[in-house]
This record gives structure tokens, C-alpha cells and sequence, in this order.
């Protein structure tokens, strides 16, 4: 009888990491709070650098999900109990598993661009999220709320990001590149159209992401404009008027737009947070899950036989949480054989 | 625009007004510019409502505008603060209300602050006692009084002999709510409905029959700056940033502004006559401007006091336009006269601003 | 009878090429800006007329610098120039001897093979008067149409020529050139077709003319025949003062006017414009202009020249040079490429408002000495290059001052490439103002860009303005600094402004033969190319230079060097980011090559490496060129 | 000139915005130096222009200000400014976006003189 | 770290206001003084934040200190819950403390704040009072101030106002005993001291330029800092 695995939340980790410790011989149960599998790489019309579809990659993830794996789905797990060498996982009180180790990929959830009031999200007719962007890409249909076409788009960085007010000092790492990559698709899906992006930092931080922001300059005349976003308001034509500081001029700028997109960061899914609580880990202000070894154990929890993996313990693009996923495996498979 | 997305956000900035027995302390400007909204005030309050409110002869100015014009400093004002906290203990009340907002801001930014440097307070204390031999205790509840007239908002609504609409065409009048930047802006929770989409007058307008609107200059500041308007040689940027309001307020044509702090409908009273003498330009409708009120004389426009008696004529534009939409009874020849119907002559007319029924 | 219609064609045709060109020449001379009149009032009496009219012989006839070039292009040209020249003379001559008088119709000798038929001499009869004159007449025929067989070659296989490309004609020139090729083929058949009918006729037009008479009706062809001869004359005498052919007369002028000391001014003019309509484009400078490599050949200056004469100037043709003067070197009318492209800017780019107001109140320090260093803003950026300065002249004892240490006001010299002397005079007075000052002797800058400017454009009466190469070669040579030898293989590189600029070739070399093993390239001198980083140009992207860059190292390292050096800090920068052979200043050179030196270790490194690849290459069987070293060395 | 009056009467005058007003500006300019310079879009404001200046050593001259001014469509004393650049290259060299500085300038020259703003 | 970093640092409303400034220019988005003077709280922040004396020196004796209006609009904004207008009053009361204050036009104004609110305060135990408000110094009062301040008494009595009165009221005369309280806090709490300071470092000023600083609002020096614009703080 093989050692059980239970793997929390089928998104890019969840499903990575699963396939990995059944090709391993481990039985796994992978259970999901939604009913379908993919988490966040559902949302994405194209990913970034390359712009390749989103479906594209889910899909390979889905088909290569071993066929061993057992995949339970509609399964929000509201508890994991430590019970001597194993745990308890359990989804209220509908369902339970019990496994010899627990690998929680339970991911990140999407900042509510609501807390920055000033932004107007849910306020302002035309003010989004790049979330609803992307659906609007996937929709194939980018237009105002009166079903007009924009004629200046508004990016703005770090919502919800870098900003203890919002409560999350740190950086989401992947907001400015899809601000790139969405400003690019915008020029090439409506030519017509102006972009600006507000910024503080621009964190193009990995392979082609430079080129990607280069060529938003050359090719699109995408406008970069380093200043946050102070407030934003709609004036009495329903333009979104923003107060900005260029603060390469050291001048307060306003301009007006017809569609403002919110980039919103990362954050700790509440869920994982209980969870975090109800185990006692140690608590850190970001809220992220912390390893017990940010560099040496990445995937390793304080409680023996307690695993991460992907965006749990902070901010990753996909290629970096599909590896995490893997070097989780390989830590959990190193933990059953000993 | 989403006014449930607005709604949404107020949910999140419900802050806890006393019910009664409150300890008023007068504002500098208000009862230099607007001694009749004070009046009002305490009228409703006590007259209308029957609350019990303590208007005590010894309290003093906060020193607020000294403190943000800098002369004074910090310890200084927070003694003094001290004080007027001492003398609300003294006369038995734990409920503070602030006609000014200023005072309001700055008595929350001191109780914060005593509050994270503990060691400030004990020198508050040991600073009053030493001066004036008093001691105090940290009121229960701090409010601005706007807050507590937003609180009773309906009572005042049910008690109302006018409403805020158009007699003729039966629409709301459209209002540009001012709130006075110390409000909310340094302290969001302090302030009903928070500091990006405060609530209070958009609560009182709402309730007396007024449609609020939004404008993207809504939160600029009137332009005060304490020293920027007190020295001459400042004027400028004081009289600029009215203006700013006033050309993003213009195109929704409002029918009066709404204002929380004693400084700003001054302000914005005055400078539309500033500009209009420099520019030539008025705003509002054949050049009568923008009436300017407090909430202190909308609650009594709508509670049918005499408007000669809260003190609209003291207004540089005339409030007459607004009055007469509504439909409120008033004798237009006294509004010039004294209290005992004396003629006291009248203004000299300004060269664009019309002077009503001229 | 001495007169038939078919003369009109040409006649016509001459009378009015003849009318063109007096009004063209008098429009142009009038409009000659106030010195150049009074130059040109001077040229006609102080004797240069001589010089100038052999030059014109020399050039305009046997097309000497032609021959430098390209040796079957020169035999091409002169053979038409020259050849059809001697036709005219000696044709005039032979007329003389059948009418008698001296004076003729102006068409008489042109068809006189029409109107007199000298049966008496056989066609080799070489010992009498017309004998003779018909052979050399027949001779020069065949003169011309070898010229005609090659440049017919030239047209369709340029190759041949040794050339890559060729001009690209407009449809003017294309007639121009079709009726010009007609002339002399035409002549041929009229004249052979008379000899046929009547005999008569030299050995060439003879022996053919009996030939086609054994199988062709003569006796009605000649007569046409005449006709196409003229009217080949009448078409190109007509077309020539619209098409490039134009240059045969003003090229002419062109030479006088240039012996009269008239010179390319900083704005388009009439000399400019005499200048223009000189150009022949041949195309010789198509080849040589590296804007190829940038696919630029739009810009080169034939067509350059082109598109001013037809009045068709584009900003971008005029931007679009990095004025390095290759084009000028090869030139065979000389004309002023880089002078011109310089005014023709000065019609694209204006300025909002020129005046440097803040000039005044800059203080540059003005200490008493005997020479002032400049290392320039490009200098600048090369901190080696000052830094090796300073050290050489402290070692030197020299009483000097570094004039832009703290930076300091730029020449002028890129704001006259850019087509603006108004505004460069004003960069110009501030620096004369601060040199002056110092009661400096000698003015030194690394930087050949400054140098120009500052030698041709500066009024510096008593200063001596110098460029580092030559400066430090006086050191060396009065021994007031010492430099040793080295086995280092090096390449030099002429600065465009340096080499061909302001003609400096041999001080930077006998500098650098004292100090390493200076290498030949195949581009040198005044054949030298651009390193690409020109500020000369206005318009070329950064790729587009990088291009050129690497081209012009190609060339560079073919010796496969331990060491590229060159004597401008631009060259310097331009090259440092693409050579992987490393690249020095002169100046760096000596501060290192001196004995006192403690930091000569570059030079070890690379030469152990150089040797290697020597080594190597001589391996894998390449044959590896060793410079011959000055003795010093050995 | 009733400011003037006015002064006098009360002591001052409305103070100048200096808030950039982009929709009210003028993108005129920006247009036509983009066109005439496409690789204007490549700037990315690291200032290594200004660092090196030649005429900053004696003005306040910023190509990297200046470049964003332009963008802005604040030309208001735009005229002074890209006049204190002396043309020599420096800049140029030292981008590393390889943006054309040099005919830039000369652009925004250009189109200061010949566009109506 | 420099002396005058570390004077700063004692001050409780500098620790409250200045964490780590990231330059993101919320602050000065939407402050009104970046608009209508040529200012930038962000600048004011990085300024103080790199801790250079030189650097913080010039800014105590220069004009930008003196722009902002403290209406504390960038206290609600700063991601990093920093409060540039918190900033700029532990700047102003240092400037003053040191004397630096006179070395700008828009310093040298506190002398007129002074003898103005300051003044009154102890006077009046209001900061403003209508005797004050005088028409000839406030002409944008407009003429319903003139009609207002001739009527005075019949005007602020028919508005309810207990005008120069004993007791309560709004404008009533506050009592000497009250006022003397006022005096008292002032001496402690160093209010006292600060009006000396001012006063002193303005009449050094006053010397310098030799005009006469006299002790009120009359002085030819108080003219001058009260009415002065060179017109360099805007934009032109």
C-alpha cells in the first residue's frame, strides 16, 4: 500500500505537483474548492512574455495530470489535523481524507481593488481590473460601459501592492509586465487608442520582459509615465480624470481617460490564512506562508510532513510556480522514503 | 456613476455619535463670519430637539490657526487643548462637540497622539496643571457638529417646514457638498463615510430632499492654508484654488454649496466676488454666483427660520435664488435692516456679481 | 555647293547649346556672392589662368585623376574628350585644305566627307597632306569608338570595371547618352557609305565603305545616313545642358573658378550650384560611401547631387552623411561632396532661436601659460585619453593649462556639420575669447573634430593649434619625452577629420613606428574609413551605425593586430564597443611606452596572445602577414 | 492688464497653475518630433543624457526633462531651453536606447519654429 | 546622520510624518501648493530623508517650507503612511527655532502671523475677532463686510451673537482670568518663547534691511513681510 498524498488546490502547482508524485508512486488525492481545475491560468487570455494563450498551457497541465491522481473538486478544505505521523484534511464536514503528508498549493487570491476608494473601482463606470481586462480579451470585446470604443486606456501599476495602506508592502512581481503585455495587446486590438502606463518602478525582472517593454515603446508608443496614481474621479462627461505626479518632471499632471485599469497584486487567499491559524504557523506581515528555510527549503512548512508549493508562500509568475511545484514533489517524496 | 459602489464604501466608516450632552466650543471664524449658524445650531439643537448642550463662556479658541500657521507650537496647543478638555470635565460632560473643524482635526490629532506617545499626555497634564492648576479627562466621544446635526438628520427632516427641491418643477436642487479637509482626511475612521466619499452633508442633503453631485475637484481644499490666505502677499494661492473648484464644479450647474467648516464657505463666498471684481467672471446663473451655506443655515433654511436671523445676509452672494427655488417665505426688505427693523443703509452693489432682484 | 538640310539639325542643335550655356555661365558668375567676384576679377589677371587652363587640359581632356581611379574608365572618358577634340581640330584643319579659306560654315568640316569627294589619294597614302589628315581622321574615329565599345561594357557589366555598382540614370541622360552613343557610329557609316560611293575615305571609312558597297544599295543609304549623323548631333547638343552631360562645360568653369581661390560656402550659392551641374555621375563614389552598408545608397553623393540640380532636395538625402570625405578623395571633377552637404543643411535645419544667451556668463579660468590642452566634450568621454595626456605633459615639464578640465564650451565643429555657422560662430567667439586670453603659444586638442574646426574656422593670430599626434610627436622627437619600443602588432586608424579632414597621415604614424610594429591595411590614408560614429551624420539610427562600425573593423583587423589604435576619442569610443581586439589612443600609447611608466602591463598580455594566433593560423596553413618593423625594433 | 488694477486693489493676483493640464495641451509638438525622430519612443528617462551634458556643466539643460516636456505638451519656454544644447553628441554616445539625440534636437528645433502649436 | 537630522528626529509630529519616502509622488498629485507654487512635498521628503545637514540646512532657509497650506491631503494618500504635512511643521518650527525662518520671503511672513493670530489669541482668546478684520487690510472681504463691520452691533445682535458680552455667546469678551489661563500655558509650554524668537530673528532681519520693525501691525517691516511677492514661487 503506497504512501497518500494530499495535494490542496488544483491550480498550476496543485495539478504540477500532483502529476509529479504520482509518476513517483505516491497516491494522491487532489482536492480543489472549485469544481473545475486551472485556478488563476483560467483567467488568462495570454500569458506574458510571449503572449501565448493561457488555454494553451492549462490544457497541457490538465492533460498531463497522471491518471492516478485522485481529483476531488468542489472541495473548499476547511481544516488539516495534525494526527500523529498523519493529518486529516477535511472540507467541512462532507468530506475527509486522511494522507500521510499534506502539500498545500492553495495559491494566491486577487486584491480587492475596492480598498483603494480613491481609484473608484465599482464606483467609476469605467474603471477595471486587469482581471476583467483579461476576460474582456477572452471576450474579444474591450469597449466603455455606454458600448463605446476607449480612445485612452489608463494602466495603473502596483494596486494593492507596495502599499501598507492597502496593507500588503510588498511587490506582486508580475503586475508590471502584464501591464505591458495588456497595453500591447490593447494597441494591437484597438489601434486607434492611446496608453498610458502609471508606474513607480517598472520590475521587468525576467527573461524577454525587457524586450516586451521595449517594444511597447517602439512599436505602440505606449506612454510610461512614473508617478502613482493619486486619486481618480469622473467628471460630467464620464471621462475618469487622474491626478498623477510625473515625478521625472517633478510636476503634478491630470489627464483624462476613458477606461482605467487597476494592475491587482497578490494576496494571501483568506482561506490559507485559517488554515495558517489553525495549524499555529508563525505569521508574517505580508501573510504569505513562510518556509523554514527561504532559500534551503523553500517547499518545507515548521510542521513535519506540512508542504508548499507555488504561490502560497509569495508572488510567482507561472514558469516559477510549476518549478516550485516540482522541487515540492521531490521534498515531499525525500520526506516519505526517510 | 455607482452610487451602491458609494454606499459600500460609507458601510465601512459608520463612527459612533453621542446621543446627548455635549460640551460645544465655538469656532474662531465661524462666529466671526457666521455667528448665526452657531445660533442655529444650538437652537435645533436644544429648542428643536431637546438636547442638552453646554455652552460655556471660559472655553477659548484651540489655537488651531496659530498651530498651523506655526507660530504656536505643538506643546502650546495641546495645553490649551487640555484646557478646553478640562473644562468640559469640570462642567460634567464627556461629550465633546467642535463647531470648527480645525478644532475637530486637531483634538483627534492630539488624542492620537497622546495615545501612541503616552509620555506627550502626562506632559499635556503636567503643563496644564502647572498653568492653570485644572486637569482633564479624554472625552468619551469627540464629535464635529456636523456629525451630530448628520445624526438627527431625519428628525430635522420630519420637523422640516421646507424641503431641499425645485417648488416649481418638484426636483431635487443640485448640491455640491464642501467637506472641510481636516474632517476625514487625516483620520478617514474619524469621520462619517471616510475621507474619500465622506457622507455627513451628502447624509443631511439626501435626507432634506437634495441631490448631491460629484465633481472631479470635489476633494481639492478650498484654499485657506492659514497662512496662505492670513498674509496678503499669499492671496493668491488661496483665492486659486477656489477657483479651481469652482470652473470643475460649473459645468453641473449646482444650485448652492454645502460646506462643514467655519473657514471654507467664507472662502468660497468671498472669492467669487474676488474673482469676479479681477476677471470679470461669475459663477452660477446670470452672474449671481453660487450661494455658499453652512450646514448650520441649510438645517435652518429647511426648519423655516427666518433667513435674515441665521444670518444670510451676511453672505457676499446673495442666497435669495436658492430661497425663492425653495419656495421659503421671507421679507426681502429686512434683510438689511436691525434687529429691531432699523435701517441700516445697504452694501454697495459689486461691479459683475449681481446683487439680488437688481 | 557647300550647303544641304541635313546640316540644320546639328547646326541648330549647336546654336542653341551655345546660347544655354553663355546665359547659364553669365547668371552664374553675376550671382557670385561680393568676394567671390572680386577673386574672380583677380584669378583673370594674376596669372592663374595658366595653372588653370593645363588643369583643364589635364582633367577635362585626358581625365588624369579619371586614370588614377580606374584605368579603362580613364582611357573611356579621355578617349571620348579627347579623341572627339582632336576631330574637331584636326577636322578644321583637313577643311581648310579643300575650301581654301580659313574661315568655314561651322558645319562644313563636321560633314565635309559629304560635301568633297577627293578621289585622288588611296586610302593608305599616308606621305600626303590629305592622305594623311584622312588617317589620322579615321584613326581618331576608331579612337572614339574603342572609348564607345567600353563604355558600352561599362553600362552592362560594370563588374568588368572593377566597379559594384553604377548609376542609375533619370530619362534626360538616357537620351542624352543614347543620341551621344549615335554620333560617332553614325559617322562611321556615313562617312564608309560615301567612300563606298564615291571612294574616298581614310583606311577605316575606305575598306568598310567598298565592303557594304559589295553588298549593300550605297548609293541610297549615305545620303540618310548624313541625316542621322546630324540629327545624333542636333538631339545630344540639345539635351546635354539638361542632362548630366552638362559637366563638360561647367566642369570647365569650375576648374577656373577653384584656381581663383573660390570655395564651398556655408550656405547653397552660386558656386555651390556650379558645382552641382559638375558632377558627371560617373558613380565612382557610389562604391566608395559606406552609407551602403546602412542600404542608404539613396543617399550617396551622386545622387545626392542629383536630386539638387533637378531641384528635388529632401532633408533626409542631406542628413543622411556622416561627411567623412571619401567621396571627395575619389572625385574625379573634385567636387566639394562634404562642403556642399554641409550647406545644403543649412536649408533644413533652424533654429527656434540661436543665441547661446548663457555664453557670457560662463567663467572658464584663463591662467598665463605657454600652451593650452583641449581635450574636447568627446575627449570627455574617454577619460583614458586625458588622463595619458595630463601624465605626458607633466612628464614633459611643459607650462600648460587644461582649458575644459572642468568641461567647458564645445567647439562649434558639430554645429557647422549640421549646417549652422551662425550658431557655431557664437561657441566660436566664447572659445577664441578664453585662448586668447591665456596668452597661450600652442593649442593642443585629442580631438581631430576640434581640430578642424579650431585650425580652419578659429582667428587665433600667434597660436599655433595643434591636434595630440603632432604634438606629442614633437615631444618624442625633441626628446623632451622617451618613449621605448615595443613587438606590439598594430593597425592605425586615420580619423576621417584627421586623415583626409585636415590631411595629418605621417605624424601619427612615425609616432607609432617608434613605439610598436605598425601593420598596412588595405584602406588607409587618405583611403581610410569612417569608424561609423560620425557626428556628421544627422540621421543614421543606432544599427545602422553599428553596421558601418563593423564593416570598417573588418578591414581594420584583417592583419589580425595585437592593438587597434587611433588618434580620436569618437573613433576611439565607437570602435571600444564592437573590436574585441583592443582599441588605444595614440596618447595612451606614449604615457605608456615611457620608462618612468608603472603601468605598461596591457601591452604583455595581448602580444602573447597575438603571437598565438599568428601561430595558429599558420597552422591551419593561412599565410600570416608580419608588418617590417622600423630598425629600431629589430 | 485688469489683473494689474486689480493687484493694486487688492494686494495680489490669482496665482498660475502648474498643474500639467494634459488634455488641454497641445500634442502637436509631440506628433510631429515623433515622426520626424521615431526613436524618441525608446527614451526610458535614465537621465545618462543630462549626466554628460555639456551645457549642464552651465545650465540647467535636462534632454531627459526636456524630452518629457515635449510629450507633455508643455511647450510654454520650451524655446529656451532646447536652445541652450550645443549640438556636440555627447549624449548620443552615451544612450543606451540609442535614441538620435542629435537630430532631436534639431527636430524639436524644427518643429517649434514651423508648427503651430 | 546630521546634528539638524537629529534635532528633526526629536520632534514628535517628524516621526509621525516620515517613515521611508518611495518617491512615488502621490503626495504631490494632489497637493494643492504643487499646483499653485513651484513645490513638490515628495522633494521636501527625499530631502530629508538622505539626512544631508547641507542639504536640510538650505531647505530651513528656503521658500519651499513655507508653500504648503497644511491641509494634509497627502496624509490620506502616502502608500507608505508618511504625512509631508506633518513634515513641513516640524521643518517650519525648527526653521524658526534656529532663525533660519528670516532668511526667505516667505519665512520672514511669521512675523506677521505673529503679530496677527498670534497676538490676538491672547487678546481676544480667538484667534480672529471682527474688530480686527479690518476692511482696508481685507478688501476681498468684499462690501457686505464694510455694510457688516459699520453695523456691527446691530448685525451680529440680530444674528444672536453675544457680541463684546459677558457670558456665553458666540463673539463674547473672554474674561481676564481666562485670558491670563491662556497667558500662563503660553509661558510653560514654550508659545511665549517662540513669539520671542520671532520677534527677535525679524527685527535682526529688520536691521539688515534697514527697515523699521517696530511691535505692530503698523511697522514698516510688517508691511513689507505682510505685502511682498517677488513672484518667483509661481509659475511664470
Amino acid at each position: 500500500m503506497s504512501r497518500h498524498v494530499a495535494v490542496i488546490g488544483a491550480g498550476a502547482a496543485g495539478l504540477e505537483a500532483s502529476s509529479a508524485l504520482a509518476s513517483m508512486g505516491f497516491r494522491v488525492t487532489l482536492v480543489e474548492k472549485e469544481d473545475s481545475t486551472g485556478g488563476h491560468v483560467k483567467d488568462w487570455h495570454a500569458l506574458f512574455p510571449n503572449r501565448r494563450p493561457g488555454a494553451e498551457v492549462l490544457d497541457s497541465l490538465r492533460k498531463n495530470l497522471d491518471p492516478g491522481v485522485n481529483l476531488v473538486t468542489g472541495k473548499p478544505v476547511s481544516a488539516i489535523k495534525p494526527n500523529g505521523k498523519t493529518f486529516f484534511v477535511e472540507s467541512g464536514n462532507d468530506w475527509q481524507t486522511e494522507a500521510d503528508a499534506v502539500l498545500m498549493a492553495t495559491g494566491f487570491s486577487l486584491f480587492d481593488a475596492r480598498k483603494k476608494e480613491e481609484y473608484g473601482y465599482r464606483i467609476y463606470d469605467n474603471v477595471i481590473t486587469s482581471a476583467d481586462l483579461e476576460a474582456a480579451f477572452s471576450a474579444g470585446k474591450v469597449t466603455m460601459k455606454n458600448g463605446e470604443i476607449p480612445k485612452r486606456i489608463g494602466f495603473v501599476h502596483c494596486v494593492g501592492s507596495r502599499d501598507e495602506k492597502a496593507g500588503n508592502i510588498y511587490c506582486s512581481k508580475v503586475c508590471c509586465v502584464t501591464a505591458v503585455k495588456q497595453a500591447i495587446e490593447i494597441k494591437e486590438f484597438l489601434p486607434g487608442t492611446e496608453v498610458f502606463c502609471f508606474y513607480m518602478d517598472l520590475r521587468m525582472f525576467g527573461r524577454h520582459y525587457e524586450e516586451l517593454y521595449k517594444e511597447a515603446q517602439e512599436k505602440y508608443n505606449v506612454q510610461f509615465i512614473r508617478g502613482r496614481l493619486s486619486e481618480s474621479t469622473e467628471d460630467h462627461n464620464g471621462k475618469v480624470i487622474l491626478k498623477v505626479e510625473d515625478t521625472l518632471l517633478g510636476k503634478p499632471l491630470k489627464i483624462g481617460v476613458d477606461m482605467l485599469v487597476l494592475m491587482a497584486g497578490m494576496e494571501s487567499p483568506s482561506g490559507t490564512r485559517q488554515l495558517r491559524d489553525m495549524l499555529h504557523l508563525a505569521k508574517d506581515n505580508d501573510n504569505f506562508l513562510i518556509p523554514s528555510d527561504a532559500h534551503l527549503s523553500a517547499n518545507i512548512s515548521e510542521i513535519p510532513g506540512l508542504f508548499y508549493a507555488g504561490t502560497c508562500t509569495g508572488p510567482k509568475n507561472i514558469a516559477d510556480t510549476l518549478a516550485d511545484a516540482r522541487s515540492a514533489a521531490l521534498a515531499v517524496a525525500k520526506y516519505l522514503k526517510s | 456613476m455607482k452610487y451602491e459602489g458609494k454606499k459600500l464604501v460609507w458601510r465601512d466608516y459608520q463612527k459612533e455619535i453621542a446621543e446627548d450632552h455635549y460640551f460645544y466650543a465655538r469656532s474662531c471664524i465661524r462666529q466671526t463670519f457666521f455667528p448665526g449658524s452657531e445660533m442655529t445650531f444650538l437652537r435645533i439643537l436644544k429648542d428643536e430637539l431637546g438636547k442638552d448642550v453646554c455652552d460655556g463662556a471660559h472655553h477659548t479658541s484651540c489655537t488651531g490657526i496659530g498651530y498651523h500657521s506655526d507660530i504656536v507650537p505643538l506643546e502650546t496647543t495641546m495645553t490649551v487643548i487640555a484646557r478646553q478638555f478640562a473644562l468640559m470635565t469640570e462642567a460634567g460632560y464627556e461629550n465633546y462637540a467642535a463647531s470648527c473643524i480645525t478644532s475637530f482635526g486637531l483634538y483627534t490629532e492630539i488624542i492620537d497622539m497622546w495615545h501612541h506617545f503616552p509620555e506627550t499626555e502626562d506632559r499635556a497634564r503636567e503643563y496644564l496643571f502647572k498653568a492653570t492648576g485644572r486637569e482633564f479627562k479624554v472625552p468619551k466621544n469627540l464629535a464635529h457638529a456636523s456629525d451630530i446635526i448628520y445624526k438627527f438628520r431625519y428628525e430635522i427632516a420630519a420637523k422640516a417646514k421646507y424641503r431641499l427641491v425645485d417648488k416649481e418643477t418638484g426636483k431635487p436642487l443640485k448640491v455640491v457638498e464642501h467637506i472641510g479637509c481636516h474632517y476625514s482626511k487625516m483620520f478617514p475612521h474619524k469621520g462619517v463615510g471616510g475621507a474619500e466619499y465622506p457622507y455627513v452633508l451628502t447624509g443631511m442633503i439626501e435626507a432634506w430632499g437634495g441631490e448631491v453631485i460629484d465633481y472631479p475637484e470635489r476633494r481639492h481644499c478650498c484654499g485657506f492654508g492659514f497662512r496662505q490666505y492670513i498674509v496678503q502677499a499669499n492671496r493668491g494661492f488661496s483665492i486659486a484654488c477656489s477657483k479651481k473648484k469652482f470652473d470643475s464644479m460649473e459645468p453641473y450647474e449646482p444650485d448652492m454649496i454645502i460646506t462643514n467648516c467655519p473657514g471654507c464657505p467664507m472662502f468660497l463666498d468671498r472669492w467669487q466676488y474676488a474673482l469676479s471684481e479681477m476677471e470679470g467672471k461669475t459663477y452660477g446663473k446670470n452672474g449671481k454666483g453660487i450661494p455658499v451655506f453652512t450646514y448650520e443655515e441649510v438645517a435652518g433654511i429647511v426648519m423655516g427660520y427666518d433667513p435674515w436671523e441665521i444670518g444670510l445676509q451676511v453672505h457676499q452672494v446673495p442666497a435669495e435664488p436658492v430661497l425663492d427655488k425653495i419656495g421659503v417665505e421671507y421679507d426681502p426688505d429686512k434683510k438689511f435692516k436691525g434687529p429691531n427693523g432699523e435701517d441700516l443703509g445697504r452694501p454697495v452693489a459689486p461691479s459683475y456679481l449681481k446683487f439680488y432682484k437688481e | 555647293m557647300t550647303f544641304n538640310l541635313f546640316v540644320i539639325p546639328f547646326f541648330g542643335g549647336m546654336l542653341f547649346l551655345l546660347a544655354v550655356i553663355i546665359i547659364r555661365f553669365t547668371a552664374w558668375l553675376a550671382t557670385l556672392d561680393r568676394s567671390g567676384r572680386k577673386k574672380l576679377g583677380h584669378g583673370l589677371l594674376n596669372g592663374q589662368i595658366f595653372p588653370a587652363t593645363w588643369e583643364v587640359f589635364m582633367e577635362s581632356l585626358l581625365h588624369r585623376r579619371m586614370f588614377r581611379q580606374n584605368k579603362l574608365l580613364g582611357f573611356m572618358h579621355m578617349s571620348f574628350a579627347f579623341g572627339w577634340f582632336l576631330l574637331i581640330v584636326m577636322g578644321n584643319l583637313e577643311s581648310r585644305i579643300y575650301s581654301g579659306n580659313h574661315l568655314n560654315p561651322p558645319y562644313y568640316p563636321i560633314f565635309l566627307k559629304f560635301f568633297v569627294h577627293d578621289k585622288r589619294a588611296l586610302p593608305f597614302e599616308l606621305y600626303t597632306l590629305p592622305g594623311f589628315f584622312r588617317f589620322i581622321m579615321d584613326f581618331l574615329l576608331l579612337f572614339i569608338l574603342s572609348g564607345l565599345v567600353l563604355a558600352f561594357i561599362k553600362r552592362t557589366r560594370s563588374k568588368w570595371f572593377g566597379m559594384k555598382r553604377t548609376t542609375q540614370h533619370n530619362k534626360l541622360d538616357k537620351w542624352a547618352i543614347t543620341s551621344l552613343w549615335l554620333i560617332f557610329p553614325m559617322r562611321l557609316l556615313a562617312e564608309s557609305f560615301t567612300a563606298g560611293v564615291y571612294q574616298g575615305g581614310g583606311f577605316l571609312t575606305n575598306t568598310l565603305g567598298m565592303a557594304f558597297a559589295s553588298f549593300l544599295p550605297v548609293e541610297h543609304l549615305y545620303y540618310p545616313a548624313w541625316w542621322a549623323y546630324s540629327i545624333a548631333l542636333g538631339v545630344f547638343f540639345v539635351t546635354l545642358p539638361w542632362s548630366r552631360y552638362m559637366h563638360i562645360p561647367t566642369e570647365v568653369l569650375l576648374i577656373y573658378l577653384r584656381h581663383f581661390g573660390i570655395k564651398t560656402g556655408k550656405k547653397p550659392d552660386s558656386f555651390t550650384d556650379i558645382e552641382i551641374h559638375s558632377c558627371p555621375r560617373c558613380g565612382v563614389c557610389i562604391d566608395v560611401c559606406q552609407m551602403n552598408y546602412a542600404g542608404k545608397t539613396d543617399a550617396t553623393p551622386a545622387y545626392f547631387l542629383r536630386s539638387l540640380r533637378y531641384g528635388k532636395q529632401n532633408a533626409i538625402q542631406d542628413a543622411n552623411c556622416m561627411l567623412c570625405g571619401r567621396c571627395h578623395q575619389v572625385c574625379p571633377v573634385q567636387i566639394d561632396t562634404v562642403g556642399i552637404r554641409m550647406a545644403s543643411r543649412y536649408i533644413d535645419n533652424v533654429l527656434v532661436s540661436p543665441s547661446y544667451n548663457y555664453l557670457d556668463s560662463i567663467q572658464i579660468p584663463e591662467p598665463r601659460v605657454d600652451m593650452l590642452y583641449f581635450a574636447g566634450c568627446m575627449g570627455h568621454l574617454t577619460p583614458s585619453v586625458k588622463k595619458a595626456m595630463v601624465k605626458i605633459l607633466d612628464a614633459s615639464g611643459e607650462n600648460f593649462s587644461f582649458m575644459d578640465e572642468d568641461g567647458s564650451v564645445c567647439c562649434g565643429r558639430p554645429l557647422m556639420m549640421a549646417g549652422l555657422p551662425e550658431a557655431a560662430g557664437e561657441l566660436i567667439r566664447k572659445n577664441t575669447e578664453t585662448i586668447v586670453k591665456s596668452g597661450a603659444k600652442t593649442f593642443v586638442t585629442s580631438c581631430p573634430i576640434c581640430f578642424k574646426v579650431f585650425s580652419e574656422e578659429y582667428k587665433l593670430p600667434g597660436i599655433e593649434v595643434l591636434h595630440h599626434s603632432q604634438y606629442l610627436l614633437r615631444l618624442v622627437e625633441s626628446g623632451k619625452i622617451k618613449v621605448d619600443a615595443s613587438p606590439v602588432l598594430a593597425v592605425y586608424h586615420d580619423p576621417c577629420e584627421l586623415g583626409r579632414g585636415s590631411g595629418i597621415f605621417e605624424e601619427p604614424r612615425r609616432l607609432l613606428n617608434k613605439m610598436v610594429c605598425l601593420a598596412d591595411i588595405s584602406q588607409q590614408r587618405e583611403h581610410a574609413l569612417c569608424c561609423g560614429g560620425s557626428v556628421g551624420d544627422l540621421a543614421m539610427n543606432y544599427n545602422e551605425r553599428t553596421v558601418i562600425r563593423d564593416e570598417a573593423l573588418k578591414i581594420l583587423l584583417e592583419p589580425n593586430p595585437d592593438l587597434l589604435v587611433t588618434a580620436c576619442p569618437l573613433c576611439k569610443k565607437t570602435f571600444d564597443n564592437g573590436s574585441d581586439v583592443m582599441v588605444m589612443d595614440l596618447a595612451e600609447i606614449v604615457s605608456e611606452r615611457m620608462p618612468e611608466s608603472s603601468d605598461s602591463t596591457l601591452f604583455e598580455a595581448p602580444v602573447t596572445q597575438s603571437r598565438q594566433q599568428a601561430s595558429l593560423s599558420q597552422e591551419a596553413g593561412k599565410e600570416v602577414k608580419f608588418p617590417v618593423c622600423n630598425p629600431e625594433l629589430r | 492688464m485688469s489683473d494689474i488694477k486689480e493687484k493694486v486693489r487688492f494686494g495680489f493676483t490669482v496665482n498660475k497653475d502648474r498643474q500639467i493640464d494634459y488634455d488641454a495641451n497641445s500634442k502637436k509638438l509631440a506628433s510631429t518630433v515623433i515622426i520626424a525622430e521615431p526613436s524618441l519612443n525608446l527614451c526610458i528617462s535614465c537621465g545618462t543624457c543630462a549626466a554628460t551634458c555639456t551645457a549642464a556643466q552651465f545650465t540647467d539643460f535636462s534632454l531627459r526633462r526636456l524630452i518629457l516636456l515635449v510629450r507633455r505638451g508643455e511647450v510654454s519656454g520650451l524655446e529656451n531651453e532646447v536652445t541652450k544644447c550645443m549640438l556636440c553628441g555627447k549624449c548620443q554616445l552615451v544612450c543606451p536606447r540609442g535614441v538620435n539625440t542629435r537630430n532631436l534636437i534639431l527636430q524639436i528645433h524644427k518643429a517649434l519654429k514651423n508648427t503651430v502649436l | 546622520m546630521g546634528k539638524l537630522y537629529d534635532k528633526l528626529s526629536q520632534d514628535v509630529r517628524f516621526v509621525e510624518s516620515l517613515k521611508a519616502c518611495i518617491n512615488c509622488g502621490t503626495c504631490t498629485a494632489i497637493c494643492p501648493a504643487a499646483e499653485f507654487y513651484n513645490y513638490e512635498p515628495r522633494v521636501i521628503a527625499t530631502t530629508v530623508q538622505s539626512q544631508d545637514d547641507a542639504k536640510i540646512e538650505e531647505l530651513l532657509k528656503s521658500e519651499t517650507i513655507w508653500y504648503c497650506g497644511e491641509c494634509m491631503s497627502c496624509k490620506t494618500r502616502c502608500p507608505r503612511g508618511n504625512a509631508p504635512g506633518l513634515l513641513i511643521i516640524a521643518l517650519r518650527s525648527l526653521s524658526q527655532d534656529l532663525g533660519y525662518f528670516t532668511e526667505s520671503e516667505k519665512g520672514r511672513q511669521q512675523l506677521a502671523l505673529k503679530r496677527t493670530i498670534g497676538e490676538w489669541i491672547l487678546k481676544y482668546g480667538y484667534c480672529v475677532n471682527p474688530d480686527i478684520m479690518n476692511p482696508r487690510l481685507h478688501p476681498e472681504q468684499g462690501p457686505i463686510w464694510e455694510w457688516e463691520k459699520e453695523h456691527i452691533e446691530p448685525v451680529m445682535e440680530k444674528m444672536g451673537a453675544n457680541y463684546h458680552g459677558e457670558g456665553p455667546g458666540a463673539l463674547r469678551k473672554i474674561s481676564d482670568a481666562d485670558l491670563q489661563e491662556l497667558k500662563n500655558i503660553f509661558d510653560i509650554t514654550g508659545g511665549t518663547e517662540r513669539f520671542r524668537k520671532i520677534e527677535e530673528s525679524s527685527e535682526k532681519k529688520a536691521d539688515e534691511m534697514g527697515l523699521d520693525c517696530g511691535h505692530d501691525i503698523d511697522s514698516e517691516y510688517f508691511d513689507y513681510v505682510y505685502t511682498t511677492n517677488n513672484s518667483k514661487h509661481t509659475r511664470s
